[in-house]
């Protein structure tokens, strides 16, 4: 289990990184963490060609507050991002979700924006940031161009980026008043690729009615799932037990096409998608202070 | 480029210079290059933990990094957490190897370097961890002998053993 | 691993067949596929390269029999692939239906063996690259199929 | 008590077989079958040659006369009736492959990485064949051959009896019917094999460094294939990163070829097995499916089991009928059975081959045990505890015949036990009165569901034929003692020692145990069957006791004392009561090896004494374990809420030992029970070839583990003791099942397969329910 070899680059600005990029499109790989992109070629099973590392540009690694939210730098470790003050005010959805991606030791090196352009259909942090409308900003040597999350993952492994466009910045809009947010998931083991997990974000009005709710469940689709048909029968509605349940047999049953694999049977994961999205909206509706 | 490129780093705390191949490991650099074998590789995609090292005083994976990508890093591995690099008495180890003795944390061995590479880090952030806490800190490390009941016992042991001096410039932060 | 489903073509079921059988088509649509030659009266030669998130640029020489052609309403094919990362080896029937808005309905069933390291390490995936991969081939044969009927192929 | 072993553990020091490195090493990769069943047309190596750092590219053809199968390791035991077909493994496949993983061709070059890129270059044409996946489909007429020259794929058939087991039945109150599944597992050592070998010509002699629990009969047999003296064969098993079974001698492929390459290039060469390799190169074990049957009284005594099972022994079966007899034997478990039927094929299958794990089958055989009890318990209204009480083999029953033929070739003889007292310490540590009295009924009615499950187990143990031991005490007066058995972790430094300190008065820290090294000694087998301490343990005890009367012989004359006025402490012999006599053990060491002058005819120099010791048969250890689990319905995830075990494996030398080997082989059995299982599609393919898929299970996922101890000595070795390396991971199926099916008595779920991922469980929920998804309580 050793890698191919490689040609191997190590830019020391974006510039750099995006002419690079530019010049090799369809031949050159980004290296972030590489905590999915190195064990895939340890197994043989990836053997780009060229690598461009992107790990000496600091100028992509950044926490900060904007307009009332957060702007992530791609290249920030998630590790930095879980104990970010500023994370668990204005994101505790994210902070919450990241206990839950694999270990220490991969947060330590895997980056926020690795995790979302490698779109790993059981991966956390593509459905956080469906959940909370992150736009996320691209950026190659002709422009910049902002995406928002949902429109950026396209399909299983798929995203919108071009094969010379970087992901650069993670740009998390602030919840809105009477809002927040649960994660659940369930995997075999602690740090496992979920067998099924929910992001749910919900938004209550004046009258303590679901103004807005963004369910987005992991595993149970080709991508981040956003569960539109669960969203509309919680739109208006005071969140009653037998609302949430309602919501959550949606989801599960008109939302997700979740696969079958040795671990989970769809059917089983159809089953968890319905649990889970329950205990995380009630968890949620909890939270935005409505007891139900 | 496919040729050898210059790395230059730290590893316990002794700053060493070699021509690498762009695809070794670090895992392979530490063990063939510099002959630091204490450095254990278990699956090579990141799950067992068995070649964790510090990479300027946090957990990583060697396996899933280019030993390139250390270059202006500092590393260390457990031949650098004992003073001396322990030598034969019990008071040449570091604490945590030392609570590791005394409570029969380890059976083959073979998982120890990274499981105490990994706990280094975290006792440094958490001083006195509760049991659930030393247990999901313990999760990305396989341990196929001990059932991790003493390893855990361990820790605790360490925790109320008088804090370990820095013993070598790599772990100080 | 079995796959199946149905897919609605918009033209009619003589043009679809005729896609169907062609290689050269077939090698604009096929996901991944750089090469495909007639290699006998039904039998289809070539290579393609499979890239599906982590999978980079995995090469399988592949080779198609078409067997129990019934024109154009159903066919029966066999597909080999083997490359160093496996090897697939599978059998699918089509079927196609005229519909009554001119369209063709396609039914297709596919029992797929899966070897060797794409087995062994990608399990989890194995159900929705098939999935995936089919899909495109479909798609992208019935944008081709539009191309010609609108008079010119898609390139 | 401190291990001697630790500190160059701890301190990266310790030398695994990887670690091994020599100037002008070559690294070894292998081409792997990745078809289950087919045959080789023609593998084109030219290329892989032509490929700059590659040295030499081997195929079967390559090997000339050194092309042969491998040796049939353990022969079967002398059983009437009994059907074998020996068929071994090949060091490199030739006109046939019969599992994925096995080899096809060697690639030697400069580093692992180039010899990964020339695997590449290797054409393989295989004709795919239909693949025997299936153990019942493989016997059914029709079925695919994996060895062509056999009529079926029985690869062996056992009839065992015990009385009338028909007689017994028409006599029951009732008969308990079920049918058992026991799926494959890895043994998933975190150190994968390796070896790595250096031919010296100038020396003519071969070293060998193997991760193997065996040295000693590695050496023999590899002096044997290569032609060379036994002495010209040094084989060092240094530090071993973990063993459970797969790690015997078992002549792998590789084990062959490292050696035989590094003779034929004249260069060092390693090979070092990579994780996705162990999973379909490394023996695996446990695919059974039995058809049991348990005939019962009213009061719940059995009167009889009846058990027919098939064993999926995988493509090829060096390794005997190990496993299969571990189950048919311990089935019978700690209960009195006056009538046993037990019959098994055993079945070639298109998979890796299978060999002992970890309880090498005797969990398969408890599992069946418990569970049939657990089944009559509740149709007789009986409590489970109690049912198992009134079974159990009463003290005065022992020694206990079963009268039928262990693996070990001997009557299976239980040498010593007292069953009841560890079956009601169980219950008492657990509390097993109260929580089913008051607790399971309260968190019931708040909605949980809590279960208790406690089951009773034995363990044949420390098997023969022998193993030896050398003592010596140095000038130093420190202590050597070498031994044959290889160590994994076990302890048997410090275990090793403390036996020889005991007997030598001289400080545990003293005494050198040297394990794993042919050129230190080179009589003996190996470490399995949870036999070093007991079989090498009393092996050293014995030189300890020899080389204690040469220590005395040659105080007495120095000190001009009789013997028996002598005593042995702290390093020293002195005449009782006279403190000032003693004499360091280091100083009479110097006074046995003199150097000028005469000794007395006959005279052995130096204080040294080689044992050896062959018990008659095995010892059996025995022990109940009891666990709390708590399970949500609606995910079906199952949580080990308390974990007890009560074991007895006869004198205890060092508890912290023997309960690291518990602790280690419950989390082995919760991996079993619950996380690992080795999935193969139909055609043979396993799809979980990764710690990713593979689910060993972590600090999380694993209980701390409450234990007790209960020391029944055995009289089968001068010490006592029985083994214990295995009872951790033996009943841990069966209690986690019981315990599972408690917790979900309301919704009548029968669990009669292990592993049970929480898929499987939800399944079982749903079916259970009828209706509505997760299913719903019946009551």
């Amino acid at each position: 289990m050793k890698p191919a070899a490689f040609e191997y680059h190590r830019p020391d600005t974006l510039d750099e990184a995006l002419a690079l990029l530019a010049a090799r499109a369809g031949e050159a790989k980004p290296l972030a963490g590489g905590q999915s992109l190195i064990p895939a070629m340890n197994f043989r099973l990836a053997r780009p060609g060229v690598l461009v590392d992107l790990n000496r540009l600091a100028e992509l690694a950044y926490v900060r507050p904007a307009e009332g939210g957060l702007r992530i730098g791609a290249m920030t470790r998630q590790r930095v991002v879980e104990r970010s003050s500023a994370v668990q005010g204005a994101a505790p959805l994210l902070a919450e979700a990241l206990p839950f991606v694999a270990h220490p030791q991969i947060r330590n090196r895997g980056t926020v924006g690795g995790s979302l352009a490698h779109a790993d259909p059981a991966a956390e942090l593509p459905a956080v940031m469906v959940a909370l409308a992150a736009r996320f900003e691209a950026r190659s040597r002709s422009g910049s161009r902002t995406i928002p999350a949902a429109e950026f993952f396209t399909g299983l492994f798929g995203t919108a980026l071009a094969p010379d466009e970087l992901l650069v910045e993670i740009a998390l809009p602030p919840l809105p008043a009477r809002s927040a947010t649960a994660f659940l998931e369930v995997a075999r083991r602690h740090g496992d690729y979920a067998l099924v997990g929910v992001a749910a974000v919900v938004t209550l009005d004046e009258r303590g009615r679901c103004r807005e709710a963004r369910i987005t469940l992991l595993s149970v689709g080709g991508g981040p799932v956003l569960a539109a048909e669960a969203a509309r029968v919680l739109a208006g509605q005071t969140p009653s037990e037998d609302v949430v349940r309602a919501a959550a047999e949606a989801a599960a049953t008109r939302d997700a096409d979740p696969p079958s694999d040795i671990h989970a049977s769809a059917g089983y994961r159809r089953h968890l998608a319905a649990v889970l999205t329950r205990r995380a909206l009630v968890r949620a509706f909890e939270r935005a202070g409505h007891v139900a | 480029m496919k040729d050898r490129v210059a790395a230059q780093m730290t590893v316990n705390g002794v700053p060493c210079e070699r021509a690498v191949e762009p695809r070794l490991l670090l895992s392979d650099f530490l063990r063939y290059e510099l002959g630091l074998t204490g450095t254990h590789v278990g699956c090579e995609h990141g799950v067992c933990g068995a070649c964790t090292v510090l990479l300027d005083g946090e957990a990583v994976r060697s396996c899933l990094m280019f030993a390139i990508q250390a270059d202006g890093h500092e590393v260390t591995t457990v031949e650098g957490l004992a003073p001396d690099g322990g030598g034969a008495g019990s008071e040449s180890l570091h604490p945590l190897q030392a609570a590791f003795r005394e409570a029969h944390a380890l059976q083959c061995g073979f998982c120890t370097p990274g499981i105490l590479m990994t706990l280094v880090p975290f006792l440094r952030d958490h001083p006195s961890p509760n049991e659930r806490e030393i247990r999901e800190a313990l999760s990305g490390n396989l341990c196929r002998c001990t059932g991790y009941q003493n390893i855990v016992a361990a820790v605790k042991l360490a925790c109320d053993a008088p804090p370990p001096p820095p013993p070598s410039p790599s772990l100080r932060r | 691993m079995i796959v199946e489903g149905t897919f609605t073509f918009q033209g009619p079921r003589e043009t679809v067949w005729e896609l169907l059988q062609n290689p050269d088509v077939l090698v604009k649509v096929l996901p991944g596929a750089k090469r495909l030659v007639r290699a006998g009266e039904d039998r289809f030669d070539g290579v393609m390269q499979v890239g599906v998130g982590p999978v980079t640029a995995a090469e399988f020489t592949v080779s198609v029999m078409l067997k129990d052609k019934v024109p154009p309403q159903y066919y029966a094919m066999e597909v080999d692939s083997k490359g160093t990362l496996g090897f697939t080896r599978g059998s699918a029937r089509v079927a196609l239906e005229v519909l009554a808005d001119g369209g063709t309905l396609m039914k297709y069933t596919a029992e797929l063996q899966v070897g060797g390291k794409i087995a062994g390490v990608g399990q989890r995936l194995l159900d929705q690259v098939a999935k995936l991969m089919t899909r495109q081939g479909l798609e992208a044969l019935n944008k081709e199929l539009r191309a010609r009927l609108a008079g010119g192929s898609s390139r | 008590m401190r291990r001697n072993e630790d500190a160059r553990l701890l301190t990266g020091r310790a030398l695994f077989v990887d670690d091994v490195q020599v100037e002008g090493m070559l690294h070894v990769a292998f081409l792997r079958s990745q078809h289950a069943h087919a045959c080789l047309r023609t593998v084109d190596v030219a290329a892989a040659r032509r490929r700059p750092g590659v040295v030499a590219v081997y195929t079967a053809a390559d090997l000339g006369d050194y092309w042969r199968p491998g040796p049939l390791l353990v022969p079967p035991p002398p059983i009437a009736g009994l059907v074998f077909n020996a068929c071994t493994q090949l060091p490199l496949a030739r006109d046939k492959v019969r599992h994925v993983g096995e080899p096809i061709a060697m690639v030697v070059a400069e580093s692992r990485y180039l010899a990964e890129d020339a695997l590449d270059d290797v054409m393989v044409d295989a004709e795919p064949l239909a693949a025997v996946v299936d153990v019942e489909a493989a016997l059914a007429p029709g079925a695919p051959l994996v060895h062509d020259h056999l009529p079926s794929n029985v690869a062996a058939h056992v009839v065992q009896r015990k009385g009338d087991y028909g007689r017994a039945r028409a006599g029951a109150h009732a008969t308990i019917r079920r049918r058992f599944r026991y799926d494959r597992g890895a043994s998933a050592a975190i150190e994968n094999r390796a070896v790595a070998a250096q031919w010296d010509p100038r020396a003519e002699e071969l070293t060998v460094w193997d991760t193997t629990q065996a040295p000693i009969p590695i050496r023999n047999g590899l002096a044997s294939l290569l032609g060379l003296l036994e002495s010209q064969v040094r084989v060092i098993a240094p530090f071993v990163g973990g063993g459970f079974g797969p790690k015997i001698m078992m002549f792998y492929p590789e084990e062959l070829l490292v050696p035989w390459a590094a003779l034929r290039l004249g260069r060092p060469v390693k090979w070092t097995e990579d994780r996705q390799e162990n999973f379909y190169a490394t023996t695996q074990e446990r695919g059974q499916v039995h058809d049991a049957e348990l005939a019962i009284a009213r009061d719940g005594k059995i009167l009889g089991v009846r058990d027919v099972f098939l064993h999926d022994t995988g493509a090829y079966d060096p390794y005997g009928l190990t496993v299969p007899i571990n189950s048919q034997c311990t089935l019978l478990g700690p209960y009195d059975v006056p009538t046993y039927e037990s019959e098994f094929t055993a079945v070639f299958t298109n998979k890796t081959i299978v060999t002992p794990v970890r309880g090498a089958g005797r969990q398969h055989g408890v599992f069946v045990m418990e569970r049939l009890l657990d089944f009559a318990a509740a149709e007789l209204g009986i409590d489970r505890a109690e049912i198992r009480r009134r079974n159990l083999l009463r003290p005065e029953q022992f020694p206990h015949n079963h009268e039928i033929i262990f693996q070990d070739s001997a009557p299976l003889v239980y040498d010593s036990g007292d069953y009841a007292p560890a079956l009601d310490e169980a219950l008492r540590i657990i509390g097993y009165e109260r929580f089913v009295r008051d607790e399971q009924p309260r968190l019931r009615a708040a909605g949980r569901h809590v279960g208790i499950g406690v089951v009773c187990y034995v363990e044949g143990t420390g098997i023969g034929p022998y193993e030896g031991a050398r003592v010596t005490v140095e000038p130093s007066g420190r202590v050597r003692v070498a031994t044959g058995v290889g160590t994994q972790g076990q302890g048997h430094f410090t275990a090793f020692a403390q036996i020889v300190a005991e007997v030598l008065g001289v400080d545990v820290e003293r005494v050198h145990v040297i394990t794993g090294d042919t050129r230190e000694f080179h009589w003996g087998t190996g470490t399995f069957a949870s036999r070093g301490a007991v079989v090498a343990g009393s092996a050293c005890h014995a030189a300890a006791l020899a080389v204690r009367e040469r220590i005395l012989d040659v105080a007495s004359r120095h000190l001009e004392a009789a013997k028996q006025d002598l005593e042995l402490a702290d390093g020293h012999v002195r005449v009782r009561g006279a403190p000032d006599s003693a004499v360091s053990l280091g100083e009479l060491a110097l006074k046995a090896n003199p150097l000028r002058g005469a000794v007395r005819p006959g005279t052995e120099p130096g204080l040294e004494a080689t044992a050896y010791f062959g018990p008659a048969r095995g010892s059996t250890a025995n022990g109940v374990h009891a666990a709390i689990v708590e399970v949500d319905p609606e995910t079906a995830l199952v949580e080990v809420r308390r974990y007890v075990v009560v074991h007895d494996s006869g004198r205890v030398i060092n508890p912290l030992l023997v309960d690291g080997q518990i602790q280690g082989g419950v989390a082995h059995g919760i991996g079993n029970a619950f996380y690992e299982q080795l999935v193969y599609d139909e055609n043979g393919q396993l799809l979980n070839a990764s710690f990713m898929d593979y689910l060993l299970p972590t600090a999380t996922d694993v209980p701390p583990v409450e234990t007790a101890h209960r020391e029944t000595p055995s009289p089968l070795n001068p010490l006592g003791v029985k083994g214990v390396g295995e009872a951790g991971a033996i009943p841990t199926g069966a209690a986690f099942a019981q315990a599972v099916e408690d917790a979900l008595s309301d919704y009548g779920v029968e669990i009669t397969e292990i592993p049970l991922s929480p898929n499987r469980l939800f399944e079982l929920i749903t079916q259970a329910g009828r209706g509505g998804a997760g299913g719903r309580p019946k009551r």
